[in-house]
């Protein structure tokens, strides 16, 4: 009982981070349908960032500074993917190449990584201590990831319910019609949607960078599992990647802990493959989900 | 079209085998026995994505699976190649079926992320049942009397693989001239249309994910004698997004796309670039990325696209009207005289959609062999009627009964091989197929070609085989999809706004091609139409709908002045109704 | 004004306008009416950028916008309204009012902007907080009005503003458009409630399969004996419609 | 109109790039290399899971390179180098070993750290047969399926039971639970470990994995802890990962042994900024290392290694700040070692040649590691005998880590 708690705690934390990466996912899915296989790979350099610029001891300012730093970097570096993505879909009807293009983006900044950094994985300090809860140490990181997560969603939640961008980006996603009608901008709201989902990553993965792998090749396993919260909670719905994102890193941490660390993988994808079957649209989706 | 790909296709397979073994570059043989195993993948990737309309992620997985499953059988169990050869192709054709279990419930981009699962968590699988996959230790297999060069250089190996990809290519481009490949196309761009002509969606997706499932395995079991050795870090799931990337890249649909992509994606940073050793992913990355915005649709799917955009002006024979209306066996078809016998009853209808009643009570009867109309204003009801007579749509409550028989239980493809036939308000014509194989279509339904239709039509065979649709006007559309149904010898016809966007003169000719169908060849025909004059002059019979309600029926002379029918020329009914 | 000079447009290879001519001024309601699937929605949705015509000109205040997005035609002063009260369900009837006003900066008083929407339709004041998906249709289509008179367009576009609506409401929705005209904004409706619209127009024109049959002001056609038979209910029994 | 012409043209343009790429790519690639350079491959799995190693491998190959040529070459001929990535994928790894000695036609061969990468490409390196010095820990590579492949690993048996030993003899543990990663190199530790264990009689409590870049291992070591063993056994493909392990003992609270291998000891560095020296105090965290890696006394620290390190620094500063410099070492002696061989034979690179020297004087090197060692039956270079337990984070200069036992704790 005690052990099964532990481990829900660090789940519940590791989860945090999926959950961000997976608003992340909903801002861009909800301004133009794209799901953006780069985002894992953005909460990487997102970390680096941290690492790049916190002392190995360090203090509580400069991580204050840079946060807002991380999250405004990667906004920028986001708005030119997110530019380049929008691109050929509007001279094609080729549906598929926002895949090629994101899931591009997302080998070109592991290979820039490996060509930068090699395979090393960086190692970040927190400036907060560890603290006990339950009977096990939590990582500070872990609280802040899932502080930030309720931030975001709290945030998001005002953008698109009270500010006027918000609502703009809110209406293309419920009529794109209407919302053209209206003089509403779609193609630059769509891009503006691609740099407040750099914000999200950007700020998660400075946050969470003493807890989450910083190295080339990572950035895969983040958006996979990122994905699978977007998607068990229901795509477009901020509460559902919140909820998702939680339940998929108890549950692989709990399947970790039960079953074996080979299957921890196995058993998160089969709760996607149980909730995709049973609901389609997930736990909080809408059915049928529009597309750009 | 298609053809050159096809040439194209084989050529380059045939000659990166050969060539390499005649030089003598071991380098080149070997990487492009690889390339072409991977060749045979994206092709059958290209007919899974293209032809079937089924997203997977998950294709390395039946690679991988296939060939560790031969491995096992030939390199730990000690069987002969053959029977590793033949358990391979059995695995991967188990996991296509698992496939295509999700593909019944979910489609698109979600279907893709359960077979992307899979392909994650597959090598993982591998290393945690080590006990049966020799696990991360991997299966070595030496097969000297498969891999030994022999007659100018070439190896049985090398010489299977080329036979595998070639038929692979083969198999794509014959797919598409039998009538099961044109259904599959059919019910992948619109599940809708390919269900009133008969076809089961459902049924396709299975054979579509089986046939994918073949060749991969093929592959797969092919690899184990390329390598010499099986191991889980092969099949890690960047292979399944390989062959995902090669189809698109090379351009999804097209037969020769699955061999550039794969060229590209593979050859330029494995082999041309592979001295750059760490700058090699920034390579695959880059090619990829610019790839896309120099060629939305790949790369042979721009070629070809700049190809139509030049071939538009082209002259194309058109549907002629006359040949059809003329022709002696049609005349001869109409065996029975019109009798008062219902063809249609619809009784008690009702269906709900959300807050919005479509459907309230509606009783509707249409006599054989007639032509009956049925006018209201926008959202009354009438295509959601139409939808449910063909079996489209599920009713909340009544019955649907056709010739008699109680028929609103049976799903949409029974009924049309029971003879209900339906067009749609945009024609549902299938572009990347001739205009004969759109007609072929409907005749696939009774599965035969031997129909009279296609042999009064015989004329103009060739020059329809030669031309795609895309280069047809919409009136030629109408009549070609309109044409399609009566080649399925559909003997109810539901027509839904067959006269929008027609000419005045081109809705002349429609009434004329309407009536003809029901004077010479004997059809029952339910007329959905905005154009009132058209109904007024070619309906036996007009029921009005408004509200999801019947508000009036009667011969045309006979209702013309109801007040319903009036309000629909003015629009008044509208607001009244509301 | 706006000016539409032989415009062709279609749903992808499906034609449905041919060859549109019509102008309308400043100040003056421009009634189109046809029966359903003459292609007046497609006229209105090809003027307003959403459709892109395979032929012909549209030009608003002698500038041309053939073939411009729909959120720029909006800017540059073109509003369509779209058939079936579509508002935005699940924002507030006051964020609606803003997203409608939003691309015109913030130096606008958004209470002074909306005041004379509450005058006319005081509901959307009361029901100002709540969705827009719990109004309903009438008040979804007076909120659809409301969003795209905050715009303050020089033209607007009108696609069947009364469809859906209770027969009481329909006349101050007219007269709102014909309040709202006064102030100098062209204004372009597609109606079929033409007993009550045909007397708010300044001009008709008559659309069948595509083209415009018929125009002229609307005293002239409201004497035209042709308008009179087929849609005002006046002529003898079905006839006339069997050519 | 004009839109539309633009990017045809665009497409084209990019089409012709890429058939230009292609051609000078082709064309860029050297011919039949039969006069004086002698060409090194360098086989290694710079991507993907094995690639920190490979990395420090390539530092020490490159390094050696150098001043080998530098001094004249190997038998008066240059060395020249040619790498290849493996992406620790063998499909690759089989294609890429195949442009190496039919394309390049290199005289000899260094990496991979992958042994699945090396079992896939055997067939190609023995038709060749082309001498090969890896790094690899496999039993199931011997000389009999790989006549010309060695490696400078200790293999998978000799670091179980020098693992083993320390736990027994010095800790006095009777049980034990392994955690691992899912990798190749630890699978195949850990299926030695448990033969080894049951040979000693010593009770395994627990094996879990956990998946390479993991960053939270409580659950696995949450398991592990029911079973009470005496002491954890650690086998790690990274020191990040091996840091992260302690750390979540940490978080736990549980406060058990660790035993670690010789990657726990190699790559300590990375370990030691993940979890800080006194998560490796708490736990008494032991590794295995080669002797000439370690030191007793700091005051006496062995010369070669410390000469190597400035040497390093001074090539390749910033690779020789993150890379772990023993395990460049150790390639680092593989190119003295080859060289020997190729100069006592006369200049001849031959796989029999070589490998018949190799079996018989490898022990007669005396690089940096001392205790060389090879025979007809195992080809594996450093024995049991040259190993030593240390502790990982009482590192000096270049990563030399204290041996254990001496000194006070």
């Amino acid at each position: 009982m005690q052990d099964a708690l532990i481990v829900l705690v660090h789940g519940a934390g590791i989860g945090a981070v999926f959950a961000l990466i997976g608003m992340s996912f909903n801002v861009v899915f909800n301004s133009s349908g794209i799901l953006n296989f780069a985002q894992g790979n953005m909460l990487v350099l997102g970390g680096l960032f941290a690492f790049l610029v916190l002392p190995s001891s360090p203090g509580i300012g400069p991580w204050f500074v840079f946060l807002p730093a991380s999250a405004l970097l990667m906004a920028a570096l986001l708005a030119v993917q997110g530019y380049l993505t929008l691109l050929p879909l509007r001279s094609s009807v080729e549906q598929h190449s926002w895949l090629i293009t994101t899931l591009a983006a997302s080998v070109i900044i592991g290979a820039v990584l490996l060509i930068f950094q090699g395979t090393a994985q960086q190692t970040v300090r927190s400036p907060f201590p560890s603290f006990w809860f339950l009977g096990t140490r939590v990582p500070a990181p872990y609280a802040l990831s899932l502080l930030l997560a309720l931030v975001w969603f709290g945030l998001l939640r005002w953008f698109h319910t009270r500010a006027l961008t918000g609502l703009a980006i809110s209406a293309i996603a419920q009529d794109l019609d209407a919302a053209r009608a209206a003089g509403i901008r779609v193609h630059r709201l769509q891009i503006l949607a691609f740099a407040i989902s750099g914000l999200i990553v950007g700020s998660a993965g400075f946050v969470a960078a003493p807890v989450i792998a910083i190295a080339n090749d990572s950035g895969v396993s983040y958006v996979l599992h990122g994905f699978v919260a977007a998607v068990i909670g229901g795509l477009g719905s901020d509460l559902g990647a919140l909820v998702g994102g939680l339940l998929v890193g108890m549950i692989s941490m709990y399947a970790a802990y039960t079953y074996g660390g080979e299957f921890q993988d196995a058993v998160s994808l089969a709760l996607l493959v149980a909730v995709l079957m049973g609901r389609p649209e997930g736990l909080f989706g809408r059915p049928a989900a529009r597309r750009v | 079209m298609a053809r050159w790909q096809l040439v194209l296709g084989i050529l380059g397979v045939a000659i990166s085998i050969v060539l390499p073994a005649l030089l003598g570059s071991a380098y080149w043989a070997h990487n492009f026995l690889v390339v072409n195993l991977f060749v045979t993948v994206a092709v059958m990737q290209n007919m899974l994505l293209a032809d079937a309309g089924q997203v997977s992620f998950g294709q390395g997985a039946l690679f991988g699976l296939a060939a560790t499953t031969t491995g096992i059988v030939t390199g730990l169990w000690g069987y002969g190649y053959g029977a590793g050869f033949v358990a391979g192709i059995a695995a991967a054709l188990v996991l296509g079926l698992l496939f295509a279990l999700p593909a019944l419930r979910v489609q698109g981009y979600y279907l893709g992320f359960v077979t992307l699962s899979a392909a994650v968590v597959f090598p993982q699988l591998l290393v945690a049942f080590d006990s049966l996959t020799n696990g991360i230790n991997g299966i070595t297999v030496s097969l000297p009397g498969l891999t030994q060069a022999g007659r100018a250089g070439l190896s049985w190996t090398s010489l299977l693989v080329m036979a595998t990809t070639i038929a692979a290519l083969l198999g794509h481009a014959a797919l598409r001239g039998t009538g099961t490949g044109r259904r599959m196309r059919v019910a992948s761009v619109s599940p809708e249309a390919a269900m009133t002509l008969g076809i089961a969606p459902g049924r396709l997706r299975f054979l579509a994910f089986t046939l994918a499932a073949l060749g991969t395995g093929i592959a797969g079991a092919l690899y184990v004698p390329v390598l010499g050795f099986v191991s889980p870090y092969a099949f890690r799931v960047d292979l399944s997004i390989f062959f995902f990337f090669s189809v698109i890249v090379g351009g999804s649909g097209e037969l020769a796309g699955p061999v550039i992509g794969v060229w590209i994606l593979y050859l330029v940073p494995n082999a041309i670039l592979a001295q750059l050793s760490v700058y090699r992913l920034l390579a695959y990355g880059m090619v990829a990325l610019l790839i896309m915005l120099a060629f939305p649709d790949g790369v042979v799917g721009s070629v070809v696209k700049a190809l139509r955009r030049r071939q538009m002006r082209a002259q194309i024979a058109p549907i002629d009207l006359a040949a059809v209306l003329q022709d002696e066996n049609a005349q001869a078809r109409n065996t029975a005289a019109p009798t008062a016998a219902a063809a249609i009853t619809v009784q008690g209808a009702r269906k709900r959609f959300d807050r919005l009643l479509a459907l309230s009570d509606v009783d509707l009867t249409v006599a054989a062999g007639r032509v009956h109309g049925l006018v209201g204003p926008n959202g009354s009801g009438k295509t959601t009627l139409l939808n449910v007579i063909s079996g489209l749509i599920r009713l909340d409550g009544g019955e649907v009964r056709l010739h008699g028989a109680v028929s609103s239980r049976l799903p949409a493809h029974r009924l049309a091989a029971l003879g209900l036939g339906r067009t749609f308000q945009t024609p549902r014509v299938f572009e990347d197929m001739s205009i004969w194989q759109n007609l072929e279509i409907g005749a696939d339904l009774r599965g035969t070609r031997n129909h009279w239709l296609l042999h009064a039509l015989q004329r103009f065979r060739p020059a329809w085989t030669g031309n795609r649709p895309d280069l047809l006007a919409h009136a030629q559309r109408r009549v070609l999809e309109t044409l399609r149904m009566v080649a399925t010898d559909a003997d109810i016809l539901l027509l839904d706004e067959p006269a929008a966007g027609l000419s005045a003169e081109e809705r002349r000719d429609f009434a004329t091609l309407i009536r003809f169908l029901r004077d010479r060849l004997g059809k029952t025909i339910l007329l959905v139409e905005h154009d009132l004059h058209l109904v007024w002059r070619v309906a036996d019979r007009i029921s009005v709908l408004d509200a999801g309600q019947i508000v009036a029926e009667g011969a045309p002379a006979e209702i013309a002045d109801n007040p319903r029918v009036r309000a629909l020329f003015t629009g008044a009914a509208d607001a009244a109704g509301r | 004004m706006l000016r539409v000079a032989d415009l062709h447009a279609g749903y992808g290879r499906v034609p449905v306008l041919r060859g549109i001519d019509l102008a309308a001024r400043p100040g003056e309601i421009l009634l189109i009416l046809g029966p359903n699937g003459a292609g007046k929605s497609t006229l209105l949705r090809t003027i307003a950028g959403f459709i892109r015509p395979t032929a012909g000109r549209v030009e608003l205040d002698g500038r041309d916008i053939t073939g411009t997005a729909p959120e720029e035609v909006t800017r540059a002063g073109l509003r369509l309204v779209l058939d079936g009260h579509r508002v935005f369900p699940r924002l507030t009837v006051r964020d609606n009012l803003r997203l409608g006003v939003a691309f015109r900066g913030r130096q606008f008083d958004f209470g002074t902007i909306v005041a004379p929407v509450f005058e006319v339709f005081p509901i959307l004041r009361d029901k100002l907080h709540a969705q827009a998906r719990d109004l309903s249709g009438g008040q979804q289509q007076m909120l659809a009005l409301a969003q795209a008179f905050v715009a303050q367009p020089k033209v607007l576009l009108c696609d069947e503003p009364s469809l859906g609506l209770a027969q009481a409401l329909i006349p101050p929705i007219l007269a709102f458009l014909r309040r709202w005209a006064a102030q100098g904004t062209a204004v372009v409706i597609v109606e079929q409630q033409i007993e009550v619209a045909l007397d708010i127009a300044d001009q008709v024109a008559i659309m069948e399969r595509g083209a415009i049959q018929l125009a002229g002001t609307a005293a002239e056609l409201k004497r035209d004996k042709r308008v009179q038979e087929i849609y005002l209910g006046l002529g003898e029994r079905g006839e006339p419609l069997m050519p | 109109m004009p839109m539309q012409l633009r990017r045809r043209t665009l497409g084209v343009r990019t089409l012709i790039g890429f058939i230009l790429c292609a051609a000078l790519g082709a064309g860029a690639q050297p011919a039949l290399a039969d006069g004086p350079p002698l060409k090194l491959g360098e086989f290694l799995d710079l991507t993907g899971g094995g690639a920190s190693a490979a990395e420090a491998a390539r530092l020490g190959v490159d390094l050696a390179v150098q001043e080998i040529n530098a001094a004249g070459g190997i038998a008066g001929r240059k060395v020249q180098v040619v790498t290849a990535d493996t992406q620790t994928d063998p499909t690759v790894g089989v294609g890429e070993m195949t442009r190496l000695v039919s394309q390049e036609k290199v005289d000899i061969l260094f990496g991979p750290v992958i042994s699945q990468v090396i079992m896939a490409a055997l067939p190609v390196v023995n038709a060749a047969k082309v001498p090969q010095m890896g790094a690899t820990g496999s039993e199931l590579i011997v000389p009999k399926i790989a006549p010309y492949y060695f490696s400078l690993l200790i293999n998978a048996q000799s670091q179980a039971s020098a693992v083993i030993a320390q736990a027994v003899q010095v800790l006095h543990a009777q049980s034990g639970a392994i955690i691992s990663d899912s990798g190749a190199q630890s699978q195949s530790f850990v299926e030695s470990m448990k033969k080894e264990m049951a040979t000693r009689g010593m009770k395994l409590t627990g094996v879990q994995q956990y998946q390479y870049r993991a960053t939270d291992m409580t659950p696995q070591l949450l398991t592990l802890k029911r079973g009470n063993p005496d002491t954890l056994f650690l086998f790690a493909s990274s020191g990040e990962d091996a840091g992260n392990v302690l750390k979540s003992l940490d978080d736990l609270g549980w406060n058990v042994k660790v035993t670690g291998n010789y990657t726990v000891a190699t790559f300590a560095g990375a370990a030691l900024k993940v979890a800080g020296v006194d998560a490796f105090h708490a736990h008494d965290v032991t590794g295995i290392n080669y002797k000439a890696f370690t030191y007793c006394d700091a005051k006496a620290l062995p010369k070669p290694f410390l000469d190597f390190v400035a040497k390093a620094k001074a090539f390749r500063p910033s690779d020789a700040a993150r890379l772990s410099l023993p395990f460049a070492a150790t390639f680092y002696d593989g190119v003295g070692l080859m060289k020997q061989a190729i100069e006592a034979s006369g200049g001849k690179t031959d796989g029999p040649v070589i490998a018949a020297w190799l079996e018989a004087h490898a022990g007669d090197y005396k690089g940096i590691i001392e205790d060389f060692a090879a025979s007809a039956q195992s080809h594996f270079l450093v024995g049991p005998g040259a190993l030593a337990s240390v502790y990982p984070d009482r590192v000096v200069e270049g990563g030399l880590q204290q041996r254990y036992g001496c000194g006070g704790s």
